[in-house]
C-alpha cells in the first residue's frame, strides 16, 4: 500500500514539474490535470470519498476544460 | 537572479512549515470538534454522511459563503467578458453524426447521474457540489458535441437566483421557527432513508442546481466565440 | 431582539434576488443595494447600544460554540458593520448616476456582495468562516477593478488577483496548521488553548495568516497591487476599496494578533512596519502626477499610521488607531467620490488637467478640499482629533522607540500636507480663464458628498460622539479573556 | 519505510505547494502562472486532508450498521476542502477570463510585456 502511495506521490510531483516545464500550454494543462487526478486518488486513499469526487469532477475535469477553452482563445505556445 | 531569490524565499517558507509540522504528526487523531461530529452527528442531524452534515448543517454558513463565491465568479466573468460579444456568426464546422448523436444520448444520463449524486448527498459520498459539477460537465459535452446549442441565459440565471434564494430563505425560516439561522427545523426522520435529515437534502438540491447552472454559465461565457 | 445574522443574510438574499427582480423591473439592480445597505445601517445602529453593554453571540444552526459557526457582535464588529453600511449606502447612492456604461446590473450585484463579504469578516467568530468571507470580499473586488474594461483595468485586476490568491493560499495553510494543532476552528477556542503549545510552533501559522491577510491590508512589502488597482477601478469602487476593503483587512490582522494569538512580542515589529508603510506611501504619493494614484498611495500611508497606532496596544493606542481608521474611511471615500466627477469633466487623470476646477465645479472642489484638509489633520475636521489621539498615545507609552517612530510619522504628515496643498492650489489658484461655465456634479452625487462633509465636520468638532464606542471597541480588542469568556460561556 | 509511512502525503502536499509557488514567482506566461495557482490550490487541499487522517481509518459515513465510529477520520477538513476546491475553481475561472481580455488588448500573454503601469 505504502509503495503505491509513494509511487503516486512521485508521479504527481513529476506531473507538477512537467506542468511547469512544458512550453506547449495544452500539454502543461494536461499535466496539471494529471496532478489533480492523482490528488483525487490520494484523497480516496485518505478516506475522503466526497473530496475525491469533487476534486475529480471540478479539479481535474472542469478546470482542465476551462483552461483549454481559454488557451484556444489566446495562444498555445509560451514564448 | 529572480529565480535564486524565489527559491531562497520558498526554502525559508518550507523549512518554517516543516518545523511546525513536527507538532502535527500524520495519522494520529487530534481533533475535538470532529470527534463530536462523528459521535453526535447522526443523532443531531439525521444524515449518515457526516461530511454532509458538517458541510450543510454544522458549518452551513461556510457553504452559503462558498456558493456566493461561485455566484460572484459567474457574475464577474460575465461582467469581464460582456463587451466582447460581437455577434459575428462564424461558420462553425458541425460535429460528425456519431458524435452528435452520442452527446445527445449521453446528456440526459449525465443529468440523471448528477441529480442522483446530489439527492443522495446525505446518505452516500457526494452532494450538491459534486452533483452540480457533473451536471455542468454534461453541459460542457453538449457545447463540444452539438455546437449550435446554447443553454438559455434566462433559465440559468433563474436557477442561480432561485438556488441561492432557497438557501437563504430556509436559513431565515430556521431563524423564525427556532431562533437560529439555518436551524434544522424539519423532522429528522429515520437515518439512512432518502427522506431524512430535515433541511439537509433540500439545501443540497438547491446547491446542486445553483452550482450546476453557475459552472455551466461560466463555461458558456468562456466558450462564446469572439 | 435584532439578530446580527440578518446583517449578512438579508443583503446576501437580496443580491441573489437581483437577477430575478431584473426580469420584471429593469432598474431594480440600481435600487436594491441602497435599500439593503440602509437596512444594514438601521440594524447596526439598533444593535449598537445593546452590544456596548454585552456582546451578542449568535450561533448559526443552533448548536453551541465551538461546534458550530458563531457570530460575535461585539462593539468592534457592530462598529465596523455600521461604518461599512454607512459608506456603502452613500457610495451606492453616488453610483446611481455615476455607473452608466457596461454591465450595470452585474456591477450592482458585485458591489452588494463585496460589502456583504466585508460585513461577514467583521462579524464572524470562526477563522475558516473569516477566510470564506474574505474570499467573497477579494473575488468581488477583483471583478470590480476590471469593470472599466480598459487595458489598465484588466492589468491591475490580474495583478491583484494573483497576489490575492497567493495570499489566501498562505492563509489557508496557516488555518490548516492551526486546525492540526488545536483541533478546532473557533477563534475563542483557539485563543483559549494557544498557551498549551510552544510559542515556536504557533509562530509559523501566525506568520502565514498575517502574511495572507496582509496582502489585502496592504502592509508594506505586500502592497504592490494597491496603487494600480485603486487607480484603475471606477471611482466609486476606489472609494470602497480604499475606504473599506483595506480597513477590513487591517481589522482581520488586529483580530488575529490581539485575540487569537495574544502576541505581544511582535507588536514592535508591526509598529516599525507601519511606519515604513507610511513613509513609503507618502513619498510615492508625493511624486505622482496621476491624482487617483496619489490618493491610492496616500491610503497606503494612512494604513501605515493606523497599523502603528494599533501596534502600540495600549487603550489609548487602539482607540486612536480605530479613530484614525474612521477618519481615513470618511475622508478618503469623500476624496475619491469628488475626484470621480472631476476627472469625468476634465477627461484626464493628470493633476495638471484639473486647473481651474475650483471655479467650474465649486461644490465638488470644496468637498475635495475639506477631505484633503481632514486627511492632513487640520482642525476643525475629523482628522485632527484622530491624529492628535495617536500622537498622544505614542507619547504616553514613554518608550523611546514609539517616540522616535511617531516623529517619523509626523514627518510623513508634513509630506502629506505638501502634496495635498499642491492639488488644492492647482484646483483654486491656477488656470487663466476668468469665468468658465459652471457645471457641477449632479445632485445625486452631491448629496452623499454633502453627508460625508457634515459627518467629517461634526465629529471633528465634537469627537465625544464616537469616542465612547471606540473606547469599548478598544477594550474588546485588548481583553482577549473577556472575548473568550463571552463566546464559550 | 516508517518515514515514508508518516510523511509521504506531507511530502506530496508541500512538494505541490513549493512547485506552485515557484511557477507563480518565476514564470512570465500568464496562463502558466494560473496553472501554478491551480497546483498550489491542490497542494493546500491535500495538506488539509492529510491533517485529518487517522491511520487505518474509515470514511466518516455510516453507510451500514456496525461501523466503529472510533476509527473514522476527521470530517471537518473534508468539509473545508470541499469549500476550498470550489473557491479555487472560482478564482481560476476569473483569472482565465482576465487573461483572455488581456490577450485581446495586448496580443501577448507575456507578463513582462504587459506593463503599462509602474511604481
Amino acid at each position: 500500500m505504502i509503495f503505491v502511495v509513494s509511487f503516486l506521490v512521485v508521479l504527481m510531483l513529476v506531473g507538477a514539474v512537467a506542468a511547469s516545464i512544458f512550453r506547449d500550454l495544452i500539454s502543461a494543462v494536461i499535466a496539471a490535470a494529471l496532478v489533480s487526478l492523482i490528488a483525487s486518488i490520494l484523497f480516496y486513499f485518505l478516506q475522503a470519498p466526497d473530496v475525491a469526487m469533487a476534486e475529480a469532477a471540478i479539479g481535474a475535469a472542469l478546470t482542465a476544460a476551462i483552461f483549454i477553452i481559454a488557451i484556444r482563445r489566446t495562444k498555445r505556445y509560451e514564448e | 537572479m529572480r529565480r535564486a531569490i524565489s527559491i531562497f524565499l520558498l526554502i525559508i517558507v518550507t523549512v518554517g512549515i516543516s518545523m511546525s509540522l513536527a507538532k502535527i504528526p500524520f495519522g494520529v487523531p487530534k481533533t475535538k470538534v470532529g470527534r463530536h461530529y462523528i459521535n453526535e452527528g447522526v443523532k443531531e442531524t439525521g444524515a449518515t454522511n457526516i461530511v454532509t452534515s458538517v458541510v450543510v448543517s454544522y458549518r452551513g454558513f461556510d457553504t452559503l459563503g462558498e456558493v456566493t463565491v461561485l455566484f460572484i465568479a459567474a457574475i464577474g466573468l460575465g461582467a469581464i467578458l460582456s463587451t466582447v460579444r460581437n455577434k459575428t456568426v462564424k461558420e462553425i464546422e458541425p460535429a460528425s453524426l456519431v458524435l452528435y448523436t452520442g452527446c445527445r444520448l449521453l446528456f440526459p444520463l449525465i443529468l440523471i447521474f448528477g441529480t442522483y449524486i446530489f439527492i443522495h448527498g446525505h446518505l452516500t459520498p457526494g452532494g450538491g457540489f459534486q452533483g452540480g459539477a457533473i451536471i455542468a460537465s454534461g453541459f460542457l459535452l453538449i457545447y463540444l458535441g452539438c455546437r449550435e446549442r446554447r443553454i438559455s441565459r434566462i433559465a440559468s440565471n433563474l436557477a442561480e437566483s432561485l438556488g441561492g434564494l432557497i438557501f437563504v430563505v430556509i436559513g431565515l425560516l430556521g431563524l423564525v421557527f427556532g431562533g437560529y439561522f439555518l436551524l434544522n427545523f424539519l423532522p429528522k426522520g429515520t437515518a439512512n432513508t432518502l427522506f431524512s435529515a430535515g433541511i439537509i437534502p433540500i439545501i443540497y438540491i438547491a446547491i446542486g442546481f445553483k452550482v450546476g447552472s453557475e459552472l455551466a454559465s461560466i463555461i458558456d461565457n468562456l466558450i462564446e466565440e469572439s | 431582539m435584532v439578530n446580527p445574522v440578518l446583517l449578512i443574510a438579508v443583503p446576501l438574499g437580496l443580491a441573489f434576488a437581483i437577477p430575478l427582480f431584473a426580469l420584471f423591473w429593469k432598474d431594480a439592480a440600481k435600487y436594491i443595494p441602497p435599500a439593503a445597505l440602509g437596512f444594514n445601517l438601521v440594524v447596526s445602529l439598533l444593535l449598537l447600544p445593546k452590544v456596548l453593554e454585552n456582546p451578542v453571540i449568535v450561533s448559526i444552526s443552533g448548536w453551541r460554540p465551538p461546534f458550530c459557526i458563531n457570530l460575535v457582535a461585539g462593539p468592534v464588529g457592530v462598529l465596523f458593520s455600521a461604518i461599512i453600511a454607512l459608506i456603502g449606502l452613500l457610495v451606492s447612492i453616488y453610483a446611481l448616476d455615476y455607473i452608466r456604461e457596461g454591465a450595470t446590473e452585474r456591477y450592482h450585484i458585485l458591489y452588494l456582495l463585496l460589502l456583504t463579504g466585508a460585513t461577514g469578516v467583521v462579524l464572524t467568530g470562526d477563522i475558516f468562516n473569516l477566510f470564506v468571507f474574505f474570499e467573497i470580499l477579494c473575488i468581488s473586488s477583483y471583478a470590480l477593478v476590471a469593470y472599466t474594461a480598459d487595458k489598465a483595468g484588466f492589468e491591475s485586476a490580474i495583478k491583484y488577483l494573483i497576489q490575492g490568491a497567493v495570499g489566501s493560499s498562505l492563509l489557508l495553510i496557516g488555518i490548516g496548521l492551526l486546525y492540526g494543532l488545536f483541533g478546532t476552528l473557533n477563534m475563542a477556542d483557539i485563543a483559549q488553548n494557544i498557551k498549551s503549545v510552544s510559542p515556536i510552533s504557533v509562530f509559523v501559522p501566525m506568520a502565514l495568516i498575517v502574511t495572507g491577510l496582509g496582502v489585502e491590508a496592504a502592509i508594506f512589502p505586500l502592497n504592490a497591487w494597491l496603487p494600480d488597482a485603486h487607480s484603475s477601478a471606477p471611482s466609486s469602487i476606489s472609494a470602497i476599496l480604499s475606504g473599506i476593503a483595506i480597513e477590513v483587512g487591517l481589522y482581520a490582522v488586529a483580530r488575529v494578533i490581539f485575540t487569537i494569538f495574544g502576541a505581544q512580542s511582535i507588536l514592535p515589529f508591526l509598529a516599525f512596519l507601519g511606519i515604513l508603510t507610511l513613509l513609503v506611501g507618502e513619498m510615492c504619493a508625493f511624486s505622482q502626477n496621476n491624482i487617483k494614484r496619489m490618493l491610492a498611495y496616500s491610503s497606503i500611508g494612512q494604513i501605515g499610521l493606523i497599523l502603528f497606532a494599533l501596534a502600540i496596544a495600549t487603550s489609548y493606542g487602539v482607540t486612536g488607531g480605530l479613530f484614525q481608521l474612521i477618519s481615513h474611511t470618511l475622508a478618503k471615500a469623500l476624496l475619491f467620490l469628488a475626484v470621480g466627477y472631476m476627472i469625468y469633466r476634465a477627461g484626464s487623470l493628470e493633476i495638471s488637467a484639473l486647473e481651474g476646477m475650483g471655479k467650474k465645479m465649486p461644490l465638488t472642489c470644496l468637498a475635495f478640499a475639506i477631505g484633503a484638509f481632514s486627511l492632513v489633520g487640520l482642525p476643525p475636521f475629523i482628522g485632527f482629533p484622530s491624529k492628535f489621539l495617536v500622537v498622544r498615545a505614542a507619547l504616553a507609552t514613554k518608550e523611546t522607540i514609539f517616540i522616535v517612530l511617531i516623529g517619523l510619522a509626523l514627518l510623513g504628515t508634513v509630506i502629506e500636507g505638501a502634496y495635498f496643498f499642491r492639488v488644492v492650489q492647482v484646483l483654486y489658484f491656477k488656470g487663466e480663464k476668468p469665468n468658465p461655465p459652471k457645471k457641477d456634479a449632479p445632485v445625486v452625487a452631491l448629496v452623499p458628498m454633502f453627508i460625508f462633509v457634515v459627518l467629517i465636520v461634526i465629529i471633528g468638532i465634537y469627537p465625544k460622539l464616537v469616542t465612547d464606542v471606540l473606547n469599548s471597541a478598544a477594550s474588546e480588542l485588548l481583553n482577549r479573556l473577556d472575548y473568550i469568556r463571552s463566546v464559550l460561556g | 519505510m516508517s518515514f515514508l509511512h508518516s510523511y509521504a502525503y506531507y511530502i506530496g502536499a508541500f512538494g505541490l505547494i513549493f512547485i506552485g509557488l515557484y511557477v507563480i514567482l518565476t514564470k512570465h506566461n500568464l496562463i502558466k502562472v494560473i496553472i501554478g495557482l491551480g497546483i498550489l490550490d491542490t497542494g493546500v487541499n491535500l495538506f488539509l486532508i492529510s491533517v485529518g487522517y487517522i491511520t487505518k481509518g474509515t470514511a466518516p459515513i455510516f453507510s451500514r450498521p456496525g461501523i466503529d465510529s472510533e476509527d473514522m477520520v476527521d470530517p471537518v477538513p473534508q468539509a473545508l476542502v470541499l469549500t476550498a476546491i470550489v473557491i479555487g475553481v472560482a478564482v481560476l475561472a476569473l483569472a482565465l477570463s482576465l487573461a483572455i481580455r488581456l490577450y485581446q488588448h495586448y496580443g501577448t500573454l507575456n507578463l513582462r510585456k504587459i506593463r503599462e503601469q509602474r511604481w
